[in-house]
């Protein structure tokens, strides 16, 4: 009976507290259009909510997204004019449930627009929701088609899947890289199969012979069927449309079974030098498209990846980079906004409304935004971003571009 | 349709016998060359036995003589290694424990084995279970046959209860009964399911005198009020000599002595295996 | 065919290694020890630690992480288990599961979310070509500590006295007390054995499989906690031959059915033996007495 | 002497529960429609509601038939992804009729699929049965993980482990992609919905428990020679809870699909089994209030812990093994009472100053 009644406490200290902070809820008052300023500048707060897996398997590219993010909102608050983010970061495990209760949260916190999700299948949940509630979102990394399919107010920064395989099968196929390919991917992953099916499309499509498909999931270490499977078909490429850590076992597999083919990837691959302890020498001539590279020379990325080191202590994965560039895209789409509307001030304006200049502006064909991802990224009124990939090699632990 | 040719048939001597008061009623019980081995180990061998309709029956025999194993293998607990077990003029060769108990036979536990967790009452009405006319789906709906039958069970289990005088503990939980309360549940549960022989393994084990006396009043009672057999493992013998019209002795897995308690206690064979050969 | 084979076999040691450490603490204990496979994630990355940060050599890495498992190992039991000597078995089945929870999280804290590449400990040995199948450093290593472990667990709990204290305390805890066995010290003990072969099978497993994150042990902790079942749980030959067996199915059903239902037909296999042998290949039949 | 422990009427018991549930229900719909509410907490309420059958049908199992089972998230998974196909192929019907009839075929579907499975398992005893529906846990998991649905205009089209023979019109839709799960799930669980749905299980469980069937069950639990021999067949009985419970996880995994747009067959793993197990033991085996406020409690409590940010987990991980410590070890529990009785007489005379 004790426990009942301690429980039964417990139920209404809980109840009394959450509804106690859904007062705070977002009741901004929307002062749309014409800001206070009125001189086209853009001030005031806005809340910018990551969500992403911080702990748990993907736990990964949560982090690397939510420091990114961190950066880019550091470094827009110390510009001191007038216009400040507050950032906050809930994690979702990398799963569905969990993924629409971090967003709940930031709801309750009184968030404006979201830089999230990062993982795909939590993504389209939180897109569903967010859609119904009218919150933009800008995914960093989601990049599955089903993520802005149908949603208005979902964008992408990162590549959709199919433009990545076609882009990689025709990189193959006019540098003459290789006649037998062998295709490893992940099947439990949208992001992963999506490239696959498109770069499969599009090399039968080109005449590139694919000899081998072998599948895994998330739980797979031990690659030696697959490997096997490449090698025994005599593959001269290996296409990874996958994600790194995947991708050092089946370097490191591969290697062990004396089998020494070309290996393609794509920008999930990028990171793989990043891993603590990795042998770089089995990466050596390894190949991939990716819109970030760590090891670019000009300023902006030079900025990003030093200060990321000094923060955190490594170096910026493409999915930091993605989240770097989310925070930034926002703000560049705001303060084009308040360029063409005399101004704009976003504080406690309402998600639903900040939603709508978003979509307006993310739309627009004028507005484009510049990132270390890449330079003039536009989009399109499907939420799909346009921008170029940089095909690079990794020689002697450097990214080299081709 | 053809007919079969008519054959002939003959009388075979019996090794059994019955109370005389049994005679001409068939038997609730005929187990012949029974026997059963443990991996070689025969522990059970040529068993013989016929138990009448209201008979009152004795196992008895030294610790480790197999009296257990013949309660098992007569409830199909053990599939006999030999021999055959009819219940009611039936072979119940290849039958589960539950399919001879809807035969007929019910049995109590030498290590008490109640339903701990439920009360007096629930462990009596399981014993009532296939006396229940109502199918899951009535008691999930709540129809009314539901009703009506759980509250005929309900009338059924405190007047079998009644007979020990436990119907006042009808809503306790059976782990907390005492100990002798906790043997005379396992009775009454064992028959509610309606048996024709009663099988009870050492009934007074943990009991004083006193006790032990109205236990054999309230065995004697059962037996003249449901019309039924009961075979009883005990190693009191006030108990055994007292109300068994006969008795069965068995040691090293063989009957050594059937017959009646004076026929028994006068048996030096029995003496033997019970005291050991070496005295003095 | 070959090739196939030998991984299987590989594969299979490390289940096995693993598989060893839940059979003797469920025949000693009769839990299932659900923080085992983190216990080899912990070993993984403290032998990680010792190597990329400290530069211990190879073996004097894997010794320091046996000294750490061996350590946690009974920690564990002494703060979680042995409080619930008496309580049921869902009760430590909980806790063990809230001792996986924590471990992993507090790997999570400690060593973060990016996976770890274990440096290859045999980065200077060939590996062997056998039949036109090349059979690498490790997996013949793994194979090799698998055998050796299984002999000198068998000889240890046959011939010593602990190790004859250990099987009485699996039979009958309350008649070994009587017998002036220290019951407490005894399944200690076999905690003890049990991490310290997992901080090898961790550190065998991560040179097989170079990554290492903070869910390293949890599928592995699974499957070699099914080899324990399928040889028969508490029975050591059977964690060998359940561990051996698990593998090759393994990787026979991925290399040729579906990748996809590898760990399917993995349960299955279990599942059909355990309908013909419901207490494994080796285990004991037990009949309740009546 | 000897103290009699009195059983307590079990109808009182059940009508708590009902009550509880109504409580819950009616609480929580008002702070909806007048606006008191976090939405962190709205957008859990159906979720709540799906953990809260999934905790009272495993104690059916483990509490009530005695069985440890740790693949329960299978059946929730079989009665999810039913639930996708019928309310996509139902296309144009109302959302109740859509709801109602996608928990029914779901539980039904689910139902059978813990009948069949039950055939094997059932024989097993103790440890060896639990990882055996571990085990089909996990086959359940990765036969989903091979299924592809499709609809079209010529209605369903199922495919294995190969998406490309769906044979679809180009027009059609995807409705399950094998690993990468269900998308575009139209969201039509309702709160009411769920309710009434735990309800209806509550009332049948409890109902059953308080029958013949279920005491047949029981005593199969408490002493299964005892029940043979009292002519209960163990099989039949186990099955019946085993059968019945899968059904009613299958329900609750159609609600909790129909309240997402997407579903993978992983987040049905092994995890989520543990998970609905930890509220049952927690809450007390056999005990269906406190599966329904321990399935509340913890899944709420993560929510809560958001604050430790990094330590949320490491936090759940410790409150989850100091209370099976506190309530299982016997030295704890008694100074845990004192403490409970010192705090109690300190009331009590501060009660009395007044």
């Amino acid at each position: 009976m004790k426990k009942k009644l301690l429980s039964l406490i417990m139920v209404g200290a809980m109840v009394l507290s959450m509804t106690a902070c859904g007062q705070s809820g977002n009741t901004g008052s929307g002062n749309t259009g014409s800001g206070a300023s009125g001189n086209g500048a853009l001030t005031g707060t806005l809340k910018l909510g990551v969500i992403g897996p911080l702990t748990g398997g993907a736990a990964i590219y949560g982090n690397a997204v939510a420091n990114g993010a961190k950066i880019a909102v550091d470094e827009i608050n110390a510009e001191a004019t007038g216009f400040t983010i507050e950032l906050q970061a809930q994690d979702d495990e990398h799963d569905a449930e969990k993924s629409v209760n971090a967003y709940h949260q930031l709801q309750d916190w009184g968030v404006q627009a979201i830089a999230g999700t990062v993982t795909t299948t939590p993504c389209i949940a939180v897109s569903a929701e967010a859609n119904s509630d009218r919150v933009f979102m800008l995914t960093p990394s989601a990049s599955a088609v089903a993520v802005t399919e149908g949603k208005d107010n979902v964008f992408q920064l990162c590549f959709a899947d199919p433009n990545q395989g076609s882009a990689s099968a025709q990189y193959i196929f006019d540098n003459k890289l290789a006649t037998k390919v062998a295709i490893i991917y992940n099947n439990a992953d949208a992001y992963s199969t999506g490239i696959y099916q498109t770069f499969k499309a599009k090399a039968t499509e080109l005449g590139l012979e694919v000899v081998s498909e072998t599948t895994f999931t998330d739980d797979t270490t031990d690659f030696s069927v697959q490997v096997g499977d490449a090698q025994s078909n005599g593959a001269d490429l290996v296409f990874l449309p996958i994600y790194y850590t995947p991708a050092s076992l089946i370097l490191q597999q591969a290697a062990s079974a004396g089998y020494e083919p070309k290996f393609f990837g794509v920008d999930g691959m990028d990171g793989i030098l990043t891993i603590e302890g990795f042998d770089t020498s089995l990466a050596e001539g390894v190949m991939l498209l990716t819109p970030f590279s760590a090891d670019a020379t000009d300023d902006l990325t030079k900025n990003f990846v030093a200060k990321y080191n000094e923060n955190y202590g490594e170096v910026p994965s493409q999915f930091a980079a993605d989240g770097y560039d989310c925070a930034y895209a926002i703000k560049a789409a705001l303060e084009f906004y308040a360029a063409k509307n005399g101004g704009l001030d976003v504080t406690d304006m309402s998600s639903a409304d900040l939603c709508e200049i978003l979509i307006s502006v993310f739309t627009d064909p004028d507005f484009s935004a510049d990132g270390v991802t890449g330079l003039g990224m536009v989009w399109d009124a499907n939420g799909q971003v346009n921008k170029q990939p940089k095909a690079v090699v990794i020689k002697d632990g450097v990214y080299v571009g081709m | 349709m053809s007919k079969s040719p008519e054959v002939k048939l003959v009388n075979v001597p019996s090794p059994n016998f019955v109370p005389e008061k049994d005679l001409g009623k068939p038997l609730v019980l005929e187990a012949a060359h029974l026997g059963i081995d443990f991996g070689g180990l025969v522990a059970v061998d040529e068993f013989n036995i016929g138990i009448g309709a209201t008979e009152i029956c004795g196992l008895i025999g030294p610790n480790g003589a197999g009296k257990t194993t013949i309660f098992n293998l007569l409830t199909k607990v053990y599939e006999p290694t030999r021999g055959t077990i009819m219940l009611g003029g039936r072979d119940t060769h290849n039958l589960t424990p539950v399919q001879v108990n809807q035969m007929g036979i019910a049995r109590t536990f030498q290590n008490i084995r109640l339903f701990d967790k439920l009360t007096v009452e629930e462990n009596v009405k399981i014993g009532l279970h296939n006396h229940m006319g109502y199918h899951t789906l009535a008691g999930v709906f709540r129809l009314p046959n539901y009703w009506r039958e759980e509250k005929k069970a309900h009338e059924r289990a405190l007047e079998l209860l009644d007979i020990f005088g436990m119907a006042d503990l009808a809503n306790v939980t059976a782990d907390s009964l005492p100990y002798g309360a906790q043997r005379r549940l396992e009775i009454v549960r064992a028959l509610a399911t309606g048996p024709k022989l009663l099988l009870l393994d050492e009934p007074a084990a943990g009991m004083n005198p006193s006790e032990t006396e109205e236990l054999m009043n309230n065995i004697r009672k059962i037996r003249d009020e449901f019309q039924i057999a009961v075979l009883l493992i005990e190693h009191d013998m006030n108990l055994v000599m007292g109300i068994c019209e006969s008795i069965v002795v068995l040691n090293f897995g063989r009957i050594i002595a059937k017959g009646t308690p004076s026929q028994i206690q006068g048996n030096p064979q029995v003496i033997e295996a019970y005291l050991g050969t070496h005295r003095g | 065919m070959l090739a196939n084979l030998i991984n299987g076999i590989s594969l299979g040691s490390i289940y096995a290694i693993i598989a060893l450490g839940y059979t003797m603490v469920y025949g000693i204990a009769k839990m299932l020890n659900f923080a085992h496979g983190d216990v080899i994630m912990v070993g993984g990355y403290v032998s990680f630690c010792a190597m990329m940060y400290l530069g211990f050599p190879a073996p004097l890495a894997v010794l320091l992480a046996m000294i750490v498992c061996t350590t946690l190992g009974i920690t564990i039991e002494r703060l979680a288990y042995k409080p619930l000597r008496s309580a049921t078995s869902l009760a430590v089945l909980i806790t063990a599961i809230g001792m996986s929870y924590f471990l992993q999280n507090a790997a999570l804290i400690i060593w973060g979310a990016n996976p770890k590449a274990f440096p290859n400990m045999f980065k200077n040995f060939e590996a062997i070509e056998f039949a036109g199948a090349r059979i690498s450093p490790v997996a013949l290593v793994a194979i090799i500590a698998n055998v050796i472990i299984m002999v000198a667990l068998t000889l240890f709990t046959s011939r010593t006295k602990v190790g004859k204290a250990m099987r009485a305390v699996s039979e009958d805890k309350g008649a070994a007390t009587l017998m002036g066995i220290n019951v407490n010290f005894t399944i200690s003990l076999t905690f003890a054995i049990g991490s310290g072969l997992a901080a090898i099978a961790g550190v065998l497993l991560c040179t097989a499989y170079p990554t290492l994150m903070p869910t390293t042990g949890s599928m592995p902790g699974i499957k070699a906690f099914t080899a324990a079942v399928f040889g028969g749980i508490g029975s050591i030959p059977g964690a060998m031959i359940g561990g051996i067996l698990l593998g090759v199915i393994e990787i026979f059903a991925r290399a040729y059915i579906s990748s996809e239902l590898a760990d399917a037909i993995v349960f299955g296999v279990l599942i059909v033996v355990l309908i013909f042998r419901p207490t494994g290949l080796l285990g004991k039949q037990i009949h309740e007495k009546v | 002497m000897f103290s009699f422990k009195k059983a307590s009427g079990l109808s009182k018991k059940a009508f708590i529960n009902y009550a509880i549930v109504i409580v819950f229900y009616l609480v929580f719909q008002i702070l909806v429609s007048t606006g008191n509410i976090t939405s962190a907490l709205k957008g859990q309420l159906i979720p709540i509601t799906c953990y809260m059958i999934m905790a009272v049908s495993l104690n059916l199992v483990v509490g009530i038939s005695g069985e440890l089972s740790l693949g329960h998230a299978g059946f929730m998974s079989v009665g999810a992804f039913t639930a996708v196909i019928i309310s996509s192929a139902m296309g144009n019907a109302s959302n109740p009729a859509r709801l109602f009839v996608s928990i029914l075929v779901g539980a039904i579907l689910a139902g059978i699929a813990g009948f069949l499975i039950g055939i094997p398992v059932l024989r097993l005893n103790g440890d060896y049965l639990a990882i055996v529906t571990l085990a089909f846990g996990e086959i359940i998991k990765n036969i989903l993980n091979c299924l592809y649905v499709g609809i079209d205009e010529k209605g369903l089209h199922f495919a294995f482990n190969n998406p490309d023979a769906l044979g679809m019109d180009p027009l059609g839709k995807v409705l399950i992609n094998g690993p990468m799960g269900a998308v575009g799930i139209s969201k039509i669980a309702t709160f009411t919905g769920a309710v009434i749905l735990l309800l209806v299980v509550l009332i049948i469980i409890q109902n059953l428990v308080n029958s013949r069937t279920g005491r047949a069950i029981m005593a199969i639990r408490d002493n299964r020679i005892a029940a043979e021999s009292m002519g209960i067949s163990p099989m039949k009985y186990k099955m019946l809870a085993f059968t019945i419970s899968a059904a009613m996880a299958g329900s609750a995994g159609a609600v909790y699909a129909l309240n997402y747009s997407t579903l993978v067959p992983k987040k049905f793993d092994f995890n989520t089994s543990i998970l609905v197990l930890v509220f049952v033991v927690l809450g007390g085996i056999g005990n269906m209030t406190g599966s329904l406020i321990a399935a509340g409690i913890l899944v709420v409590l993560p929510e809560l812990l958001r604050k430790f940010s990094d330590y949320r987990m490491l936090v759940y991980a410790i409150v989850l093994i100091l209370v099976m410590l506190v309530t299982n070890n016997e030295k704890l529990k008694g100074r845990m009472d004192i403490f409970a009785k010192k705090v109690r007489m300190k009331i009590s005379k501060g009660g009395k100053k007044k």
